[in-house]
């Protein structure tokens, strides 16, 4: 790729400090005129060791620190660990965790999905759009609060089970929230999808090559833009999604445009799920199996790759361990890792830098899980 | 909340009257307002103070997992902008450093240029229990643990993560602290840069920053 | 009125019109909040923002042109103001209106950006020649439909002066002599080129704090800034003056040029709230597509 | 699936086999024939994606396990290859001309845990870590603790307890309490 770029071409750093990458991370970008040449990703800004520090705790004590691997949707990552320790351990999970799980994880998927929709006109200069998405991504995150005490990190979903059972009146609430998403989506579809000024700057810019889905390994939003229908929860499915019922919605022409479209899709598949789950949940049972001392708990040797599908694509945890009391390797690989890093690189050539901020955002790139 | 704690592995005295500058440069001229005792002064003071509490202009920096709570206080839920409170994209026009979250020692190289670069007067806002003594990160061979040996940190906003409410509580507490005029992080900053170079050199192993960053 | 006095109720002119700016810019931002839901800052925040400016000391140094920049920009919007009469027939707020006004006027326009592009060009970041770049083509092409909106008003009314404009407006009387309507097309070409000139989105992409940190004024801080932030608010409402003068009739008492100033400004703003911003070859795309052709009509329409 | 992981078993010596789920198999292969087999598998099989690379440390067999996790994309089957390297001078063979996105994984794991792959397009490139002087990072024989008391400066007054003793301790008042 070297061979594109010039002399003549401008050198530019585009982060870490700079309000259109997505966190702290940064593309380097060589520039002619207003066309990017060539870009690198740099990351390692946000880098915490995740993996070595939990090499040093406990089983119990890992929940604290996979939820800060992707901040807008800290719950993938707990169920991760959790779905992959038990595999090994040979732990059932009862009926109830199964769907409260589920409940939290899609409840996460929607807060995401509606900040990854804000961000996406937010980055081409439309405030209006964000600040209500925003908001309403609050509402669920006061429902968050009610169901695990905290508005970010939850660390709700443990082994065996889940930590506390769902409140009273909780479904009601709920829904209450769900209709003001509801109320307000005509609205936002109104400003986004009917804008002719979104649509000239997102209808074919950011355009992926459909074969490189299979190749790269692209999952998430980016890859059914391109009618490509790659939704874990789907082709292999996990807790009770199986038992709902939910379409997986793609869209065509694998840009921008179609990534917003999926979202959309996404936000209306996840508030039909989560009525499906709060009508259909068993009101009664135990929400965690009965576990062991956790301060004794070891684990047999083995190792194992567990999946779900987070608001961005397939999040999948390799997971090893040893038979000690504590985790031996414990790897993430989040959709950003592939989308962020080798599909923007390829991505970037030929690309206006103006659409560059719009392409990190449409494949809701998010650093901490990359560098971890 | 706390003011900048003033004992950390033994502070060197500053000799009354001596203004040491360093590597050569001679900030002093950049320091902004010195408190002056005359009266007049202290009125004009006052009146400067004001404008600079109503109007705190912050960095769009962030610097960790932190930030994710700082779209919900821009927007619409809790609006900072009702304070007075507005992001600026450009280091040159803020004066508002928020470091949120844990600090990771190739971010920490970036957030000393960047705090250099603002226009004093200048403040740090450290948010997040990371930031006070490393936090649930005190094992971890990658972040900083305590932030005011590099930066001059004028409030801290405990939690992890703080929530929206507790910014709000930090940033009035901020800008009390500006009227008042209690706030002397970025002369501290300048009077004993060489101790603080000290400490950010002691941790960024590469360092090839300039003296300093203007 | 002695020259002594002219100038001293200009001085004053060119305050209140600072100010008026400033409370406007305040109006606009709360109404951006409104619209999405904020409470947004009280209407007095812009002086807030500009006494704190004023009170910062610069630390940066590029050279004498790097601080000439944005001189150049605040005397562009004062020399623009200067020419052009608030209200006409009420001496001590025609300013210095004389024959031939309008075409210092187009003048003073770009002098203005230009001088901010040269002062803005020393500050060597990159940042800021990019968004020069990007402004001034997209400048260039929205005074395409203005001059040619301009030009069909002189070639109507016969005369290059603002003022005679407006007298020509007033005598034809009531809502329907306003040029807004006596020329449509050309009314048309100015107020979608107002879109351009007020940087408002979708035509803010020479200070897009998402793509290049704010452009040209990346460098600048304190003083300078403060500047900037004046002769931003006396450039917004010495162009929504030409604006009334020109198209709706100029005005005949002060509350009545508030009004129509006001109005002028709120439209841009309002179109802001709801669009994303273009790109910059699409937003010379847009300005040389309808805008121009409505300018060109308006030009030859004349003629049959 | 079984019909790939048959083919696999006649082309190449499988070490170990493990069937962890119903869509996940482990292999283990020698070194020798992991990239014969992995350009095989890519080539003549579906499970064309390489979704994951990772190493783990297994200090005490002084040895590293290098894992390539393929899928299939059409019936979403995984499989895992794991192979096992010496430990002191890890050298692997580059995926990189199989799967461009190996590019990254190799970078990462050359920086962390040390592991050289020639021919690797940005091998000693920085990806995390910023002038980085000790032994890599994620290696087990990395104490990050001792890293961390001797370079980087902690606030006085952390404590530092025994988690069994003070759980043990509370336990016991709350004993004491009800009886």
């Amino acid at each position: 790729m070297t061979e594109q770029v010039t002399e003549k071409d401008v050198q530019l750093w585009v982060g870490p400090q700079h309000p259109g990458v997505t966190g702290n991370m940064s593309v380097q970008i060589w520039l002619r005129g207003d066309t990017i040449q060539m870009g690198r990703t740099h990351v390692g800004y946000l880098h915490r060791g995740f993996e070595k520090l939990m090499e040093r705790r406990k089983f119990i004590q890992s929940f604290p620190i996979v939820c800060r691997i992707c901040v807008p949707e800290p719950d993938t990552n707990e169920y991760l660990l959790a779905a992959g320790v038990e595999e090994i351990a040979g732990i059932v999970i009862p009926e109830k965790a199964r769907w409260l799980r589920t409940l939290a994880l899609e409840m996460a998927r929607l807060a995401a999905t509606l900040q990854a929709l804000g961000g996406q006109v937010g980055m081409m200069g439309l405030g209006t759009v964000p600040n209500w998405t925003y908001t309403l991504r609050d509402y669920i995150l006061d429902r968050f609060e009610e169901l695990t005490g905290a508005r970010i990190y939850h660390m709700y979903i443990v082994y065996g089970g889940v930590r506390r059972d769902l409140p009273e009146g909780f479904a009601a609430r709920m829904e209450e929230d769900l209709r003001a998403i509801e109320e307000r989506l005509p609205f936002i579809d109104n400003l986004i999808f009917d804008n002719a000024v979104f649509r000239k700057r997102a209808i074919g810019v950011g355009k992926i090559d459909p074969a490189w889905i299979d190749e790269m390994g692209i999952t998430g939003p980016t890859a059914r833009a391109c009618g490509v229908p790659r939704d874990v929860r789907r082709n292999s499915p996990y807790l009770v999604y199986p038992e709902l019922d939910f379409d997986v919605i793609t869209a065509e022409g694998c840009d921008i445009f179609a990534r917003a479209q999926v979202r959309r899709g996404d936000i209306t598949q996840s508030i039909r799920i989560i009525r499906q789950i709060l009508a259909r949940m068993p009101k009664d049972g135990p929400y965690c199996a009965r576990m062991p001392n956790m301060l004794h708990w070891t684990v047999e040797k083995g190792q194992t790759y567990v999946r779900a599908e987070a608001s961005r694509g397939e999040m999948g945890y390799f997971v090893v361990t040893d038979g000690s009391d504590k985790l031996r390797r414990v790897h993430v690989r989040g959709p950003s890792y592939v989308h962020a890093v080798s599909l923007l690189e390829r991505m970037l050539p030929g690309t206006n830098i103006s659409d560059l901020g719009a392409t990190m955002v449409s494949m809701q790139t998010c650093p901490p899980e990359i560098e971890r | 909340m706390s003011n900048k704690p003033d004992l950390l592995h033994g502070v060197p005295e500053i000799p009354a009257g001596s203004v040491p500058h360093a590597n050569g440069c001679d900030q002093s001229c950049f320091l902004g307002e010195r408190p002056d005792p005359l009266s007049y002064k202290e009125a004009i003071q006052t009146v400067k103070n004001w404008f600079r509490a109503n109007s705190l202009w912050v960095i769009a920096y962030g610097t960790g997992c932190g930030s994710i709570e700082l779209r919900p206080l821009g927007t619409a839920r809790f609006d900072m902008e009702r304070f007075g409170i507005a992001m600026r994209p450009t280091p040159r026009q803020s004066n508002v450093l928020i470091i949120s979250g844990y600090l990771s020692i190739k971010s920490l190289k970036r957030v000393i240029r960047v705090y250099e670069q603002m226009p004093s007067p200048k403040w740090v806002v450290g948010l997040g229990s990371c930031t006070i003594n490393g936090g649930m990160y005190w094992d971890s061979y990658a972040t900083m643990k305590v932030l005011d040996l590099y930066l001059p940190v004028d409030v801290y906003i405990a939690g992890c993560m703080p929530r929206p409410e507790a910014l709000i509580g930090g940033f009035k507490e901020l800008m009390r602290m500006i009227k008042n005029g209690e706030t002397k992080g970025y002369i501290d900053y300048i009077e004993r840069l060489d101790w603080y170079r000290e400490n950010q050199k002691q941790i960024i192993k590469d360092w090839d920053l300039p003296d300093y960053s203007w | 009125m002695s020259l002594a006095i002219k100038i001293a109720w200009s001085l004053l002119n060119v305050l209140v019109a600072i100010a008026y700016g400033l409370v406007t810019y305040g109006v606009v931002r709360k109404t951006m909040a409104r619209i999405q839901g904020r409470i947004g800052p009280p209407i007095y925040q812009p002086f807030i923002d500009l006494g704190k400016v004023i009170f910062l000391r610069t630390a940066t140094s590029h050279g004498v042109m790097f601080f000439l920049g944005p001189i150049f920009r605040f005397v562009g919007g004062v020399g623009l103001f200067l020419v052009l009469p608030v209200i006409v027939g009420v001496p001590a707020l025609e300013n210095f209106s004389f024959n031939g006004d309008l075409l210092l006027a187009m003048y003073f326009m770009f002098f203005g950006s230009l001088g901010m592009a040269l002062g803005a060009a020393e500050g060597g970041h990159p940042h800021s020649p990019i968004g020069i770049g990007r402004g001034l083509s997209q400048m260039t092409s929205f005074e395409l439909p203005f001059g040619l909106a301009v030009v069909a008003l002189i070639s109507v009314g016969g005369s290059f002066s603002v003022t005679e404009i407006v007298q020509r407006q007033q005598e034809l009387g009531g809502v329907l002599g306003w040029n807004l309507f006596q020329q449509p097309f050309a009314a048309a070409a100015a107020f979608l080129a107002l879109l351009g000139m007020n940087m408002y989105p979708p035509f803010n992409i020479v200070g897009a704090p998402q793509e290049i940190p704010v452009g040209p004024p990346t460098e600048y801080n304190a003083v300078f800034q403060s500047l900037m932030m004046s002769g931003r608010s006396i450039f917004a409402i010495a162009k929504t003056v030409m604006f009334m003068d020109l198209f709706l009739g100029g005005a005949t008492s002060i509350p009545e040029a508030f009004l129509k100033t006001f109005c002028i400004y709120m439209w841009t703003v309002f179109v802001g709230a709801v669009f994303p911003r273009f790109r910059t070859e699409q937003s010379i795309r847009f300005f040389l597509g309808w805008p121009t052709l409505a300018g060109v009509v308006a030009v030859l329409l004349p003629l049959f | 699936m079984q019909t790939t992981l048959q083919a696999l078993k006649n082309q190449f010596t499988v070490q170990w086999e493990k069937q962890q789920r119903a869509d996940l198999h482990q292999v283990g292969l020698p070194r020798e024939q992991t990239l014969a087999a992995l350009t095989w598998l890519k080539e003549h099989t579906p499970f064309v994606q390489l979704t994951h690379m990772s190493v783990v440390d297994w200090i005490e067999e002084d040895q590293f396990q290098i894992t390539y996790l393929l899928m299939n994309p059409r019936s979403y089957d995984l499989l895992m290859v794991c192979t096992r390297i010496a430990r002191s001078g890890a050298t692997m063979e580059s995926v990189h001309k199989l799967w461009p996105q190996a590019v990254t994984y190799e970078q990462e794991m050359n920086e962390m845990f040390g592991v050289e792959f020639p021919g690797s397009p940005r091998q000693g490139e920085s990806f995390i870590l910023e002038g980085w002087e000790d032994i890599p990072p994620m290696r087990r024989d990395f104490d990050t603790v001792q890293f961390v008391l001797d370079h980087i400066p902690d606030r006085p007054g952390r404590l530092s307890i025994n988690t069994r003793e003070f759980i043990g301790r509370k336990v016991g008042e709350k004993r004491l309490l009800h009886d």
